[in-house]
């Protein structure tokens, strides 16, 4: 129980976080030089004088900063997005068209990451300064150094048109109309390239968090009690290693969180994938705030959720926290 | 044994620390080698590497020399990557500082403020401030200096922690030392390594950064920067991959070098880590 | 009786940038059936590494490269790995120093313990739970059926050296190896730890090579002992021949060195206090939501007490009693609730923080761990000077009189320029000492000055501090869990326990005829006391007053 | 074959030939096959969908299939009706009477009649449509005598081939019943799920992902359309486009959708067939606009010097590969209507003759060969565009001009350049649209209110010009409105308010397979009606 009150606390500490998020790119997207209606008639390509007095007054544009930062405010605690200008509709159904996309693009960059960082962590550990090591950890290093979009590029251009194992782009084939099983195994097929172009990234950055962590937890005094009772080396490291090292990764992937879902900006334009990652880059373009803060007040509820997971998980792993050192 | 004669130990890290010299070398020999404006037109547009022996390694889709602009943009990635780190790393360290001194209600607030920024997705937030503040190289370094500080600030924060409490820095305080004295005398040379390290990941991150923008044509466009010439070269991918490839290589290979001698550093200063 | 367990000239080589070219030379060591051989010696002489030879759980880079390690007629030295692992546990058990770290913080003590069933039989899940059961009933483990599904952070530092032990035992090996199981933990603590091991190897007949650095232990448990120095192995022989007379002058110098429990005469002190503590108390609240559910700790509760000018209090007790909080409460590291701090008629307990800064060059600190209590990156000289030039003294005389001060704690003054690392544990503590003298302060507050030295060092450093409190007149607050450290060196003493002074006064009237029973229990539970007496003729002669 | 047809089949065979596959001749012989999916690159994805709301290409790729227009442009460019039959106007071109298809259905069943054509023009053309705001300002009624007849009344004569020219693009029909009285035109949700008389029903708007509209069964010409279904899929990164039409996931990239290296590769693959066929009517110029407020720009000669010092051939032979040409001036020589036989002072390359210009103005070179320095302003959205602000970054500093270029988004653009007036030099495109006053004179016109995008903020008044402009917008009579337009070209290029070097038609990326495509001068906004897939 007392993981809940201790989760519990770190989400209400959340939401002054939140709030001061909002209401900082709020006041910095104001000095944005132009207003959506300035995007929408770039895009229009046209449009005269009264038109736009006419968009900027539809838009809610006409009163003062401040008084839109308090509409804004005061329809947020109602959970009311408000209007997007870019799609004319309500943010909140606009995101939800787009969250499935990034959900699933995030999970599974996040659990390639985890998982091979881990594998290749401890064989990198185990094997410490011989070749197993210096081979894992210098791939890694050259993943890490591998500018994101620059890989999906040339991926797309040897696995999707050269070898034509896998669709360029997009979310789904929908000239086919697949339903059911078929059509997941449909986007998943669509979601292997992106997911091994975000996942790389992540995983050099737990595979060196796992090595280093493997090799602290061998030094400590309860490893060498469990060689003392009489145990083989393997047993050593998943009997007793293993758990103990698997701490400050997840507390990782808590931090993570925040910085993949800017990652995948780039992936979601490089694959034309349609996640909240690019619709945020759009909405930075058209000037469309309501789109914007709704992103940022999403993607900040999927950052504290998962941390809340993460903690829940920790509190699982360590019983320290739960029965209160 | 001293600090460098462990660093020297760890093939990686001597071969970080070489290609770190190639490409200050680089950076430094710009001028000598190619005298002219990188970005001045010097040749027909997109000409393959080693067709043409004036253009050792081609020329982009603007007609510029792509030997020159990898050459000068090794001075202008590495002047970014440098003074991002700098700004986010000083911004880190007297946040963390403050709150892991002072802690309580001191430290709340300024987590709180470090957590804003970690939960909002830093690349959006750059966007955002390029948006707001333009594409000026400046404006771009700044940008990338400001989203990159939580992580140094928690570190810096960890430190302060537990070296708050311990028996010298409560000497220093018997002994009279303010707090100033004891934050900037006592405990920040002892904090500062590690943090030091961590530098070269920021480092590392805010070249990837900067190339990111500049894929999504956001950086600065008066400057020969290898972001740059990977955003243009973007448009001819296909054909001439090479106008990608070739900067994307010198991204990749001083990313590396950084993180190799970043590591390098990391294992000398706890041997017991490496040494074991 | 034949022996099970023959250490013949084994060697042990260290790598090349260590400071000695080998941790063991030649140690021949022979362990019988059914006695407790105890192998004594300082930080560095070997002992560890001779139990670490035998379980050949070696770091990496140290080997044994000459000389038979016999056991059941096998040489562990030639053994292959998995052979040697059969041995492991079953065979030959071990238990180490730090209850703290030496059990996974993760699974539970019966599945710790199982596990040695696990590796070692193929008995089921339900055997097991019933043997591990009945092994900490044996430990005398409170609510052993608690105790199994605990995890070790909810368990004392005591309860989790029992498991230990427990897991040890599981088997019945033929040898138990102890590595300093009792050095971390307290003195009464101890005892009874000792005492366990002591019946349950007259019980199971198991031979136990017990590793110590502390003689009162080797005089509480021996059956026969070896003293180690540098590497090899000095002097051998039953108890009472080592302690009684001792031949090797290495053996007798380190037993000369250990402070017998009888306290010298007392000295006549001043009338007038120099520092009066009145009900200085300090709570700490930790935790809680908005005052619901929070964890209040008395650190220290209501404690009067005064110091004569020229004495020098001791304040003894067990971890957790409050004596380190009350020592920082005098300098005001730490803020007490209530009650007053007076030195010279100032209460510096009611002080503002600028007011403090200008007093507290009136009372200083010596700390306890020498590697945390100088800043690594500054120079020696620099530490001592700075409150010199806080204080407003022009930075060349600070250094000066930093160079001073490095002579008189018997330190060779050109050393100022070095830096921390490079000095020795007792080297440093002269160096805290220095600095807290550089001030010329009117009362010394010496928290733990010694408990992290070797007993020889321990010793030169005590006798500095005599000898400092003689020329300079220092009036001195010591604070110690080693009795025998606080008789050697105190006029008065204060017991403390759970934040309150339950006995004070002359130290030779708290020590020689103690009225309250933990006073009394503490003094019962130090280990070999009666060794410690017998000695006190001696060492009088020598001491010039 | 009379003149204008076989001028617009020279030029872009011209263009074409050298670049695309050799057209077959013998479409019309091959019976069109029934069915199949024909999927789109759907580069930019609009705000709404409704073509008589906006007028941009980004609209009728889509809207122009589900909604229909009063008058298209068939094969030769020349007017021809769809959902009007025939028309005719009054002599003093006050009046203009259209007579409308009978037994047209919307989508939803209910009959198209003309209270649908005055509530689109009087409610939208004339208070939303972005320059059709400008083209019916003088428009005061519709009237409906009977369902199949609009008569269109004007305050001021409205030249008929002028109105003809710009319905193709600003005359897309809205179902009354769908948008009168139901709150804002703009709210109004058919607009992202339009409802029209075209040959494809919309079926549904996938954000991010894709559109799809189907065959509308009882569409009102005879066996049409051929396809099953139109799939428009949203891929924004240009070279991921280029990948998923060799991948085979898109069948077509319209409006120089592809990057210009992918266009040419694309171009030599016989699965594809890359031209300007059937763009004729999307020209666009690229510009480079001077702002009159700096004195150095307000000068004649600096501007003539700047003109002197851009290389434009070796440019567009460089940089544009095979679909660009060198600009004349305003009128893009694809429109056959207006296009002057005399256009006036060209500006050739001559660097001596720029440095000579400079010095003449007193510019003389300072430290470091720099004369003065100036801030140039791209468009964000073409990559031709940001090309050409990079060359003339070069070639300026050449002579002496230090360029430094400023990148914005799209709406920091039109904020800096059209409203707050924040720039020295700016370049993009001038979209001309079959007739200078649809939108190219409001680039020279005086007076126009400040912020208004693409329209003259260069801080530069000529009464000759407006002058000449103002009598252009009214002449009824065809021969005298074009002479007067030749007035016009001759007056730009000699003040050189904004320069116009270089003139570009749309680039169409199509697979082979497709039949009855790029047929008329405006293809890529057409509805598709003919269009069909061979195996």
């Amino acid at each position: 129980m007392r993981i809940l009150t201790l989760a519990g606390r770190r989400l209400a500490a959340s939401i002054p976080t939140l709030v001061l998020i909002l209401i900082g790119v709020f006041v910095l997207l104001q000095f944005a030089p132009g207003d959506t209606v300035d995007a929408l008639m770039a895009q229009m390509g046209g449009g005269d004088a009264e038109t736009a007095k006419q968009l900027r007054q539809y838009y809610g544009l006409d009163v003062s900063a401040w008084a839109q930062l308090g509409n804004y405010l005061w329809r947020l605690v109602r959970l009311d997005l408000g209007f997007s200008a870019i799609y004319g509709k309500p943010v909140a159904t606009v995101i939800a068209e787009r969250l499935p996309a990034t959900i699933l693009l995030m999970t599974a960059s996040l659990s390639l990451a985890f998982f091979f960082g881990l594998v290749f962590g401890v064989i990198a550990a185990r094997g410490v300064n011989r070749w197993p090591d210096t081979l894992i950890s210098t791939l890694g290093l050259v993943f890490y150094a591998m500018p994101t979009f620059w890989f999906g590029l040339m991926a797309i251009v040897v696995f999707s048109i050269y070898l034509q194992w896998l669709p360029a782009g997009g979310f789904e084939d929908i000239t086919v109309g697949l339903t059911g099983w078929r059509r997941t195994l449909d986007i998943a097929r669509h979601l292997v390239l992106p997911t091994l172009t975000l996942g790389l990234f992540y995983m050099a950055i737990y595979l060196r968090i796992m090595r280093g962590s493997m090799l602290e937890v061998l030094t400590l005094d309860f490893v060498r009690t469990a060689r003392a009772k009489g145990m083989d080396e393997t047993r050593v490291v998943v009997r007793h290693v293993l758990r103990n090292a698997l701490l400050p990764m997840v507390t990782l992937i808590g931090l993570q969180a925040g910085t993949m879902l800017g990652g995948s900006v780039v992936v979601e334009s490089v694959f034309s994938l349609p996640g909240l990652g690019r619709l945020a880059y759009e909405s930075v373009i058209q000037r469309d705030l309501n789109t914007l803060l709704g992103i940022v007040f999403v993607s900040a509820l999927l950052v504290i959720t998962v941390n809340f997971i993460v903690d829940l998980l920790y509190a699982r792993l360590d019983p320290r926290i739960t029965t209160g050192s | 044994m001293s600090f460098l004669k462990l660093y020297f130990r760890s093939p990686p890290a001597i071969i970080g620390l070489v290609l770190l010299l190639l490409v200050l070398a680089m950076a430094i020999s710009a001028d000598w080698f190619y005298p002219r404006d990188p970005l001045a037109l010097a040749g027909r547009p997109l000409i393959w590497p080693f067709a043409n022996p004036r253009f050792l390694l081609g020329t982009d889709n603007s007609g510029r020399d792509i030997a020159a602009q990898i050459f000068h943009g090794a001075r202008i990635s590495l002047l970014i990557g440098l003074v991002a780190t700098i700004i986010s790393v000083v911004i880190g360290i007297t946040i963390g500082a403050v709150a892991g001194y002072y802690g309580d209600w001191v430290d709340t607030i300024l987590m709180r403020v470090t957590e804003a920024f970690q939960t909002l997705p830093n690349f959006i937030l750059l966007l955002v401030l390029v948006a707001v503040f333009g594409s000026t190289i400046t404006t771009v370094t700044v940008a990338i200096g400001i989203v990159s500080w939580p992580a140094s600030a928690r570190l810096t924060r960890a430190e302060f922690l537990s070296l708050r409490n311990r028996e010298f820095v409560q000497a220093g305080r018997t002994l009279g030392l303010r707090d100033v004295k004891l934050i900037f005398g006592e405990i920040l040379p002892n904090a500062l390594p590690p943090v030091i390290v961590y530098a070269s990941v920021v480092m590392a991150i805010a070249i990837l950064l900067e190339s990111a923008l500049a894929f999504l044509k956001l950086s600065d466009p008066n400057v020969a920067s290898w972001g740059n010439l990977i955003g243009a070269g973007r448009d001819v991918l296909r054909v001439q991959w090479y106008v990608s490839a070739i900067p994307g290589v010198a991204i990749l290979v001083t990313v590396l070098a950084v993180s190799l001698v970043g590591q390098g550093l990391n294992d000398a200063l706890n041997p017991r880590l490496k040494g074991r | 009786m034949s022996a099970i367990l023959t250490l013949d000239a084994v060697t042990v080589s260290l790598p090349k940038n260590a400071d000695r070219p080998h941790a063991m030379s030649e140690v021949s060591l022979s362990l019988q059936a059914n006695e407790i051989l105890c192998v004594v010696g300082e930080s560095g002489s070997g002992k560890s590494m001779t139990a670490n030879a035998v379980m050949r759980l070696l770091p990496p880079g140290v080997a044994i490269d000459g000389g038979r390690i016999l056991f059941e007629g096998r040489d562990l030295a030639g053994l292959s790995e998995p052979e040697m692992r059969k041995v492991r546990g079953a065979g030959i058990a071990m238990i180490f120093q730090e209850p703290m770290t030496a059990l996974n913080p993760l699974i539970t003590i019966g599945d710790q313990i199982g596990e040695m069933f696990q590796l070692h039989t193929d008995l089921g899940k339900a055997q097991i739970r019933d043997k591990v059961q009945a092994l900490l009933e044996e430990v005398r483990i409170p609510d052993p059926v608690a105790a199994a599904k605990a995890y070790p952070h909810e368990l004392s530092g005591g309860q989790r050296q029992r498991a230990m032990i427990a897991m040890a035992l599981a088997l019945d090996p033929r040898v138990l190896i102890a590595d300093e199981p009792t050095t971390a933990l307290d003195v009464t603590t101890q005892a009874q730890i000792l005492e366990l091991i002591r019946d349950l190897q007259k019980r199971k007949g198991t031979a136990v090579l017990f590793i110590t650095h502390d003689f009162g232990v080797v005089a509480e448990i021996a059956d026969r002992v070896a003293v180690m120095s540098q590497g090899r192995v000095v002097e051998q022989g039953t108890a009472e021949a080592i302690l009684g007379n001792p031949q090797h002058a290495y053996t007798k110098q380190l037993i000369a060195a250990v402070p017998p429990l009888k306290a010298p005469p007392p000295r006549e002190l001043a009338s007038e206090p120099i520092l009066t503590i009145e009900h200085v108390s300090k709570t700490y609240r930790t935790g809680g939501f908005l005052g619901r559910g929070q964890r209040v700790t008395h650190a220290v509760r209501d404690v009067s007490l005064v110091l004569p000018r020229g004495a020098t209090l001791g304040i003894v007790g067990e971890s957790g009693s409050g004596k380190s909080t009350l020592a920082r409460c005098l300098v005001r590291l730490i803020d007490p609730e209530s009650g007053a701090i007076r030195i010279g008629g100032t209460d510096i307990a009611s002080l503002s923080k600028s007011e403090l800064r200008a007093e507290t060059r009136h009372i200083q600190m010596v700390f306890q761990d020498p590697f945390a209590s100088l800043n690594p990156r500054r120079k020696a000289g620099d530490a001592v000077a700075q409150g010199l030039i806080v204080h407003g003294t022009p930075r060349a005389d600070a250094r000066a009189r930093a160079r001073e001060l490095f002579a008189l704690v018997g330190l060779d003054p050109a050393a100022t320029d070095r830096y921390p690392h490079e000095f020795s544990g007792g080297q440093r503590q002269r160096i805290g000492l220095a600095r807290a003298l550089a001030l010329e302060p009117r009362v010394l507050v010496a928290d733990e000055p010694v408990s992290a030295l070797d007993v020889s060092v321990q010793a030169q450093v005590l006798k500095l501090l005599a000898d400092l409190r003689q020329r300079l007149g220092l009036s001195i607050v010591f604070i110690t869990h080693d009795l025998r450290v606080a008789a050697q060196v105190c006029d008065l003493v204060a017991v403390m326990k759970n934040g309150e002074v339950v006995e004070a006064g002359p130290i030779g009237q708290v020590f020689g005829d103690p009225q309250h029973e933990y006073t009394r229990a503490l003094l019962a539970s130090i280990p070999g006391r009666a060794f410690g007496l017998r000695e006190t003729a001696s060492r009088q002669a020598s001491e010039t007053p | 074959m009379d003149m204008t047809r076989r001028a617009a089949l020279l030029t872009s065979a011209a263009i074409a030939s050298s670049v695309a596959f050799p057209m077959r001749s013998l479409f019309a012989q091959e019976t069109p096959r029934k069915g199949g999916v024909f999927t789109v690159h759907y580069g930019a994805e609009q705000r709404q969908l409704n073509p008589s709301l906006q007028a941009s290409t980004g609209v009728y790729i889509i809207g122009g299939k589900i909604q229909e227009q009063l008058v298209d442009l068939d094969a030769a460019g020349n007017p021809v009706g769809v959902l009007a039959t025939s028309w005719e106007a009054a002599p003093d071109g006050k009046t203009i009477t259209f007579k409308l298809r009978d037994g047209v259905k919307w989508h939803d069943g209910r009959p198209f009649t003309s209270a649908d054509v005055q509530f689109t023009a009087m409610e939208m053309w004339k208070k939303i449509l972005n320059y059709g705001t400008t083209l019916q300002l003088f428009l005061t009624a519709v009237d409906t005598p009977d369902p199949l007849t609009a008569i269109f009344r004007y305050e001021r004569p409205m030249p008929l081939n002028l109105l003809l020219r710009a319905l193709p693009d600003l005359g897309y029909i809205s179902p009354r019943h769908i948008y009168e009285g139901k709150g804002d035109i703009r709210q109004n949700p058919a607009n992202l799920a339009p409802i029209g008389t075209g040959p494809f029903k919309f079926v549904t708007y996938e954000r991010g992902q894709h559109v799809i509209a189907d065959r509308n069964t009882d569409y009102w010409r005879p066996n049409a359309p051929h396809l099953d279904r139109i799939v428009w899929r949203v891929v924004t990164d240009r070279a991921a486009a280029a990948a998923q039409m060799e991948a085979g996931q898109i069948h077509y990239s319209p409006f120089s959708g592809l990057t210009i290296s992918d266009a040419a590769r694309l171009g030599k693959d016989k699965r594809f067939i890359v031209s300007t066929k059937g763009n004729e009517g999307n020209a666009r110029t690229n510009t480079i606009e001077f702002n009159f407020r700096r004195k150095e720009l307000a000068d004649i000669r600096v501007r003539r010097a700047i003109a002197h010092a851009l290389d434009i051939p070796f440019f567009i032979e460089n940089f544009l590969g095979d679909f660009a040409k060198r600009g004349t001036g305003p009128v893009p020589s694809v429109s056959t209507d207006f296009y002057p036989a005399d256009n006036g002072p060209q500006y050739p390359f001559d660097k001596k003759r720029a440095a000579a210009l400079l010095d003449e103005a007193g510019f003389k070179a300072g430290a470091g060969g720099t004369r003065f320095s100036l801030r140039l302003l791209p468009a964000p959205w073409g990559e031709d565009i940001t090309l050409f602000a990079t060359f003339i970054q070069q070639s300026l500093a050449d002579v002496g001009i230090k360029v430094e270029v400023v990148r914005t988004d799209g709406g920091g653009f039109l904020k800096q350049v059209y409203d707050e007036h924040a720039f020295d030099l700016a370049t993009g495109w001038h979209q001309y649209r079959n007739d200078p006053a649809v939108s190219t004179t409001v680039w020279y016109r005086s007076g126009q209110p400040k912020g208004a995008p693409w329209t003259n903020q260069w801080g530069w008044t000529d009464e000759t010009m407006d002058k000449i402009i103002d009598d252009a917008a009214t002449e009824v009579d065809a021969a005298k409105r074009k002479a007067l337009y030749g007035d016009f070209v001759r007056r730009a290029n000699t003040e050189l308010p904004i320069w116009t070097p270089i003139e570009q038609i749309f680039l169409t990326a199509i697979s082979a397979k497709a039949r009855n495509h790029s047929n008329t001068p405006r293809w890529g906004s057409s509805s598709w009606h003919d269009l069909w897939l061979a195996e």
